[in-house]
């Protein structure tokens, strides 16, 4: 049940936090593995961030991603610079308020951030309002998982916001 | 001259706005293709450095370009808008 | 009993350290290391602990052993431009017999170099980057599993053999996240007593030792200067010198192989991978992928001592194959114990080998 | 401005966040430069490591990014070698006073003739927020996760205690005094000191509840108090709060010198 | 003088040069320590490399004779680490403020409480003479053929430029008064800081026409004034000669202090 | 022509700088090499030169190679405990391609360790001694006339192949006078001109970019961090890493055997001494001594990079024996390269070998 | 209580001969096997130490003792010589 | 003709300056070889300093003395730590001035340090008073080559007093 997955957007989205979301809840709660990894170098400050995990049922030995099977990408910067090269039978959740290109390959157009912004005036949830998505979308983990996982994760007095941010997610995503 | 924010370099940090006597910057609203908010200018012909800086051959004012840390704003010579110019030295 | 967490690398040492009983923190901030020292800066004053951010990586260091004499286990951490710097008083720190963890997440080298990427081009540096002739010890995880279990170890050995041990992880292993089952307890050793405290720095005939802490009355003088039983610098007598030298230097390599820790897979196998640190999760990988080609594979947890026990494991070896993100630094080593031919397989710039890279290159010699 | 013509536009935009300050203190830098004549042939820029070391690397001269802390000894080494060329440094609170405070009192001592320009933004801003020896004592960072308890260096009262010919400070909103003060600077025979508060809205900012750049820009503005006038207050036997800003030239004096162009 | 309990006799005679000062700021120190009535169990004495630095290794407590410039940097991890125990530094002009004077200034800078006392020869006496930071202006030395042409570090400024809250200088002549200086340095919460002008016959004196241990000390009786009458002169409008050695309390705050013992 | 003189071999070392143009020293005092400082400081400033004592032994190398970019010849000098200061900026140097000569006079480490007595003990850290993949050069004179002629070679090649050069000399060959012939005039070499202003770090086919002094118009930006032939930072491009320390690395390894400089005598023997240094002499004299036995003898004058051709002028040796004042530092190197015993006579405290002792060694062997 | 000087440690610098109020100590004038001139006391007697410190039970004076930098003065407690005790305390 | 000298004294002597002198005179006007080697240290401060010469007339390979056949002794110290163990057919001058022990191999003795005094009122030249008896004695360099290296060696002014000294130790030694 391999999964490689990638997440890109620009500094200051929650790219790097949505990705340890991910791997906690495979982790932690859904009791499989997970590594996460992601791109420091300061050239990410302008300009694309990046994060990626790896989910497995068996313990993960190489621990960089070598060709996802699922994107997620919130800024078109972001998707020209780790998401165009998608492979054939990939899966991408694209923020559609952000990212203008389309790739030819499988993708689910999600307006986050427009969205964020309506429902919650906080662009800020935009990454978790895609983690709904793609959980939604992919089930690489379960939602109870990933529910428990933002719990974890995110500051104390936002955990009601940015369960809402989830669901709206899921709603997004077909849900 | 013509005042000029280079979108390129802009990173929508709005200090320019901070400083401008005339407030020539407004805060920009609509995000850019790297979801920059560049700033607008309102009526920048009223800046001094554009109405004088051809007549006094010197930087009037600059605040805002001598503030802005991305080197985004900058003032063209428009030599082919000829007309252009005088409107703006009304 | 234990329990589960997924940790940066960089957690996972800091959480090491601190089961280990490190209560104290020198150091200076640098990338890719830095999360340990933010780590330790969140987690020690609870835990009745000091961290200090020095003024720099010499200032790192020199606390982190003034807090050892005053009797802490202590640790700094660092990468390569500040491990650099580090060079003279680490020399001290062997010299003095001063047990510490200095924990170095190595990024891409020569100087500033790349500071986000990861690379393993120090180890040769933490062998011989201090002047004079030394033998500190060196240990290299490969999974944040790891990254908690040897820097306790690393803390263990420092205080059993009184020297500087290295954690010389990679910027993939520090910063990497994953499993980890974290226990509830860890096994700690403790420093040798004092025997003899008119000759604090005599030793028996495992040549260490005991420990002198300062405020216990020992009235110890502790020099970086040649010094004799009594701790007095003695520094024209080269008897003395030779003695004192070779003893420290033999109290590590003449336990080279009771350190060296090491990991063995199909050891009948003609080709034979060996690696430590990240690529040791690229070979292990091509290992899984290719089972029915039996390669074998030696991965150190220890390059420092170098035990070369580790290589008879496999006695049918014909070939060594040897990824590393340097330019085979540990390679040089294996030449020099081995009439098999050690190809190493160098990779610099941040990227880690491929597997199928390894694949292609063990094709050739299967 | 012709201040732009020292720029590598190949280079441009640069790395630093938005709203960062380091590039306020480019363009007035770049602008003293230009007024004062200097040739772009025989000027160098000098850094160590750090966003603010980053500076030279945007200027179109020789441009020397060296080893953390250690930019003004090597500009030692370019300016006795060569008291022909022009050089100035470019370093940070981290940089210049944590690692490198011993080559900073020492160029003072010697009072060599560098023009030092140190953006303080009172944190490390390259390795994501670590205290500095500038951060106040209070403030938050993440190796200060409970607020500094370590009181914060006065740079320019080091740089006069250690010998330095020209000593100021400003901020990155102070973009005119600033521009006068480091062209008076360059204009010094022997070591020239200039320290600019500049924000850090990444890893200073947000740590310390400024909620926009605006508003640290702003925090600056109504924190700040030029030296005369600081001083006829402290005479008058009043006490300024803690925080002030003490802003304006500490120093100007004529001692010896060394690497002085002859 | 009791002071003699802390000697490690069985190393007397010391390494020091006839007539060096090291050995008579070595007394004051034990008379002080004794005097406040430390034990030597709970004092370690630390230092660096240096003529003076070896001054640790005839104290009979635990001692730690560490690198070149860092005896600061290891007592700060001693004393940290360990705030029961009583921790001194001795160093040299060249330990201090040479390749130390990173250490140095941020010591006083967090103001940690330890005593930091400087044998301040004027010059690297272990090494044969070389000119150091403190140097006075013109004087000969193996590295300074032609008289030192940089400017001399005044220790005590830096010092409180940077924060230390005790501040003194006294010289080997002065025993009685360094005695007590060094002694109100222990009672100190946070860093004192006692520089001590010795002679250094060997290296110094016989380079600067010094033809006696008594001549150079008596070149410190004539040529030192005490910092009130200084300071009285000055506001007097008088201008002291450029060669005056200020004597006495340089600085005595209590700013918020590191490392003090609860 | 050439005159005679009685030097120091520290005095031969600063007036053969002297000789080769350098006209900057930074640097800072330090047992055994003091003199060369000394030295410098009072012949610099009539030669138009410049003497800087710097703060520290980081300032000392900073200060050089800041000189070194604004266009002069420059050295410094020290011993161990300074040399590791060094490590960082010697590793930027290395980065940044900038020719300058670090003279290293070994004393007795490990740490402050025995400042007078002599040691071999910095050969590996000069090699291995900063962080990353790094190959500089190392010269090791053995005579007061070698101190001279090796110090302006050491010149030449920082500036033909733009590395630091360090000439590793010893206590020994430091402080001991004996007859020189100073020649009147030396060879020397000059900095490649810039081919291409817009990428000064583009290298032809030797590896080695021409060198853009300051102050000449090329605005060049030399960093530490990696880089492209701009000498713009480009820190997270593999590719860009691997081919800039690639060819910094090769542009040294590649020609070591023309850099490698050696000397042989009895090439055909069987029992065959390595020696370097002060050793040297000891080796010499028992070979003068038995002249009847035979002996082989390789002196290296370079030691890195390590040109293994040396080792085949001995088509018959069936034991190298190696005398050095480290506890085998230089042989653990031959011994990646050759299949024959390599013994290792170590001496550390100060004395140097008996020519004696290393004949009742031989006569094992005979 | 007895003024000596310890021959092992004076090394002949004279600091001694300088601080005295009493001119207690005189440069020596020949040298010891060491080649040291170790100087001679003249009539210590008059030292306030030797004199007071008994009775008053602290350090009395001791400039030369603290300036000596070779630890080389001392006074030693004569319990054995009862009757020079006396004769010192005159 | 292979020699080992070896020169001891204390501190301030001039011993080191001695062995300089001996040794330029063989090389640079003697023409034939000589290597000069000294010890440094801390210790030698207090104790005894140390300076050894070896002339020859083919080079010298091998630079440090492994048996002094030729001794020059200034202090008792000095005697004790590096004459004491002088062979059989060795040579020792000794300036009796300040060594009490005798050896029981050939020696003479030269009161160096009282007759400076005596003579010139200055102990600093017994130095090069030794000098003049040594070359005297032993004949390792010409009266020559020595006073050239004096001239070489001593500073400004003080060329007749030094040859004066010299002359001394000719006579001393029974020239
Ligand atoms: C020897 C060494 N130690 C640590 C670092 C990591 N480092 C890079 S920049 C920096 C701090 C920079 O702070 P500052 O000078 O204030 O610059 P800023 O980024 O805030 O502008 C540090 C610690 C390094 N590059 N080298
Ligand atoms: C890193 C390093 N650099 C240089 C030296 C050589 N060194 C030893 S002591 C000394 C100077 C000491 O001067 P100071 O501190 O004034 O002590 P003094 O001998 O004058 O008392 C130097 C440069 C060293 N031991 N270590
Ligand atoms: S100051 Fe410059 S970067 Fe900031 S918003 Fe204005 S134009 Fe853009
Ligand atoms: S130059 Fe002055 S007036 Fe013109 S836009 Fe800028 S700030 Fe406003
Ligand atoms: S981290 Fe701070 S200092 Fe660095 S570029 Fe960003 S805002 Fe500027
Ligand atoms: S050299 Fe100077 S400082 Fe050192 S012991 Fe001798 S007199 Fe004292
Ligand atoms: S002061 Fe001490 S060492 Fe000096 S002469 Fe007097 S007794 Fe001797
Ligand atoms: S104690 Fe005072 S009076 Fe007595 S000998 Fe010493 S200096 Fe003289
Ligand atoms: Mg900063
Ligand atoms: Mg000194």
């Amino acid at each position: 049940m391999r999964h490689e997955l990638r997440l890109s957007g620009f500094g200051g989205q929650g790219i790097m936090l949505s990705a340890v979301i991910i791997g906690r809840a495979a982790v932690m709660y859904d009791k499989i593995f997970a590594v996460q990894t992601q791109v420091y170098g300061p050239e990410a400050r302008g300009g694309a961030s990046m994060s990626a995990v790896i989910i497995d049922s068996i313990p993960i030995l190489y621990p960089k991603v070598r060709e996802p099977d699922i994107f997620v990408i919130m800024s078109e910067e972001g998707f020209l610079k780790y998401g165009k090269g998608a492979k054939e039978n990939s899966m991408m959740l694209i923020d559609s308020s952000l990212v203008y290109s389309r790739p030819g390959t499988p993708h689910v157009l999600i307006p986050a951030t427009t969205e964020a912004r309506r429902v919650f005036k906080r662009d800020i949830v935009a990454n978790i309002v895609m983690l709904g998505a793609l959980v939604k979308v992919t089930k690489i983990v379960t939602p109870d998982a990933l529910e428990k996982a933002i719990l974890d994760s995110v500051p104390k007095g936002t955990e009601e916001l940015n369960l809402s941010a989830m669901k709206l997610g899921f709603t997004l995503a077909g849900g | 001259m013509r005042l000029v924010i280079d979108e390129v370099r802009c990173k929508g940090c709005n200090l320019c706005t901070l400083v401008c006597p005339y407030r020539i910057f407004k805060p920009g609203t609509i995000a850019n293709r790297k979801g920059i908010l560049v700033p607008v200018t309102d009526r920048p012909e009223r800046c001094t450095n554009c109405r004088l800086q051809k007549i006094y051959g010197r930087t009037l004012c600059g605040m805002c370009q001598m503030i802005c840390p991305d080197q985004a704003i900058n003032w063209v010579n428009e030599e082919v808008y000829e007309p252009h110019r005088v409107v703006v030295e009304d | 009993m234990s329990r589960v967490e997924f940790w940066q690398g960089n957690t996972a040492c800091a959480e090491g350290a601190l089961a280990a009983g490190c209560r104290f923190f020198g150091g200076y901030p640098i990338t890719p290391s830095t999360e340990i020292a933010e780590h330790m800066a969140r987690s020690l004053p609870k835990a009745g602990g000091v961290f200090v951010q020095m003024e720099d990586e010499i200032g790192g260091i020199a606390s982190v052993i003034g807090a050892s004499w005053a009797g802490k286990r202590a640790m700094t951490a660092t990468s390569g431009p500040g491990f650099s710097l580090m060079m003279e008083n680490i020399g001290f720190a062997l010299m003095t017999e001063t047990p510490c963890v200095i924990v170095n997440i190595q990024r891409g080298g020569p100087s500033t170099g790349q500071p986000t990427m990861a690379g393993q081009g120090d180890m040769l540096q933490c062998r011989y980057g201090s002047h004079g002739d030394i033998s500190p010890i060196a240990l290299v995880p490969a999974s944040v599993e790891e990254m908690y279990s040897l820097t306790v170890h690393a803390f263990n050995l420092a205080d059993i053999y009184r020297v500087p041990v290295f954690i010389m992880a990679d910027e993939i292993i520090g910063h990497m996240r994953e499993r980890i089952e974290v226990p509830d307890k860890v096994q700690l050793s403790e420093r040798k007593p004092v025997i003899d405290p008119t000759h604090p720095f005599r030793a028996g005939c495992d040549l260490i030792p005991g420990f002198p802490t300062f405020g216990k009355g020992y009235a110890v003088h502790v020099t970086g200067l040649t010094h004799d039983d009594r701790g007095y610098p003695c520094t024209t007598n080269p008897e003395m010198h030779e003695k004192l030298v070779t003893r420290l230097f033999n109290k590590v390599e003449s336990v080279r192989d009771e350190i060296s820790l090491f990991e063995t897979i199909n050891t009948d196998s003609k080709v034979v991978f060996i690696s430590y640190g990240a690529p040791a999760r690229a070979v292990e990988q091509m290992l899984h992928d290719h089972p029915e080609a039996q390669i074998g594979h030696l991965r150190l947890k220890t390059v420092w001592p170098f035990g070369e026990r580790c290589l008879s494991q496999f006695p049918n070896a014909e070939v060594f194959l040897f990824p590393e993100l340097n330019l085979g630094q540990i390679s040089r080593e294996i030449e020099r114990h081995t009439r098999i031919p050690v190809i190493s397989i160098p990779k610099i710039g941040g990227n880690l080998h491929l597997p199928q890279e390894l694949w292609e290159i063990t094709e050739r010699y299967l | 401005m012709s201040g732009d013509d020292w720029l590598r536009k190949d280079r441009l935009p640069h790395i630093w966040c938005a709203g960062c300050g380091n590039g306020t203190v480019v363009n007035c830098t770049l602008a003293a430069v230009d007024e004062i004549g200097w040739q772009r042939a025989n000027t160098v820029f000098v850094s160590g490591i750090g966003c603010s070391s980053r500076a030279p690397g945007y200027v179109l001269t020789d441009s020397l990014h060296t080893t953390h802390g250690r930019a003004i000894a090597f500009a030692t080494g370019v300016k006795l070698a060569d008291p022909s060329l022009n050089v100035v440094v470019i370093t940070g609170d981290g940089d210049l006073a944590a690692i490198g405070g011993n080559h900073f009192i020492h160029a003072c001592r010697r009072n060599i003739d560098l023009t030092v320009i140190c953006m303080n933004n009172q944190i490390y801003g390259m390795t994501g927020g670590q205290g500095s020896p500038t951060t106040p004592m209070g403030k938050l960072s993440t190796t200060t996760p409970f607020g500094s308890v370590e009181p914060a260096f006065d740079l320019t009262e080091l740089a006069k205690a250690a010998g330095a010919n020209y000593v100021a400070r400003w901020t990155g909103f102070h973009v005119k005094e600033l521009t006068k003060a480091i062209f008076s600077g360059l204009s010094t025979k022997g070591l020239a000191f200039i320290e600019v508060l500049v924000q850090c809205p990444t890893n200073y900012g947000r740590r310390n509840k400024y909620r926009s750049v605006t508003d640290q820009i702003d925090y600056m503005k109504t924190h700040s108090v030029l030296k005369q006038k600081a001083d006829r207050l402290r005479e008058e036997g009043n006490e300024l709060p803690e925080d002030t800003i003490i802003l304006g030239e500490i120093v100007k004096r004529s001692l010896p010198a060394m690497g002085v162009r002859k």
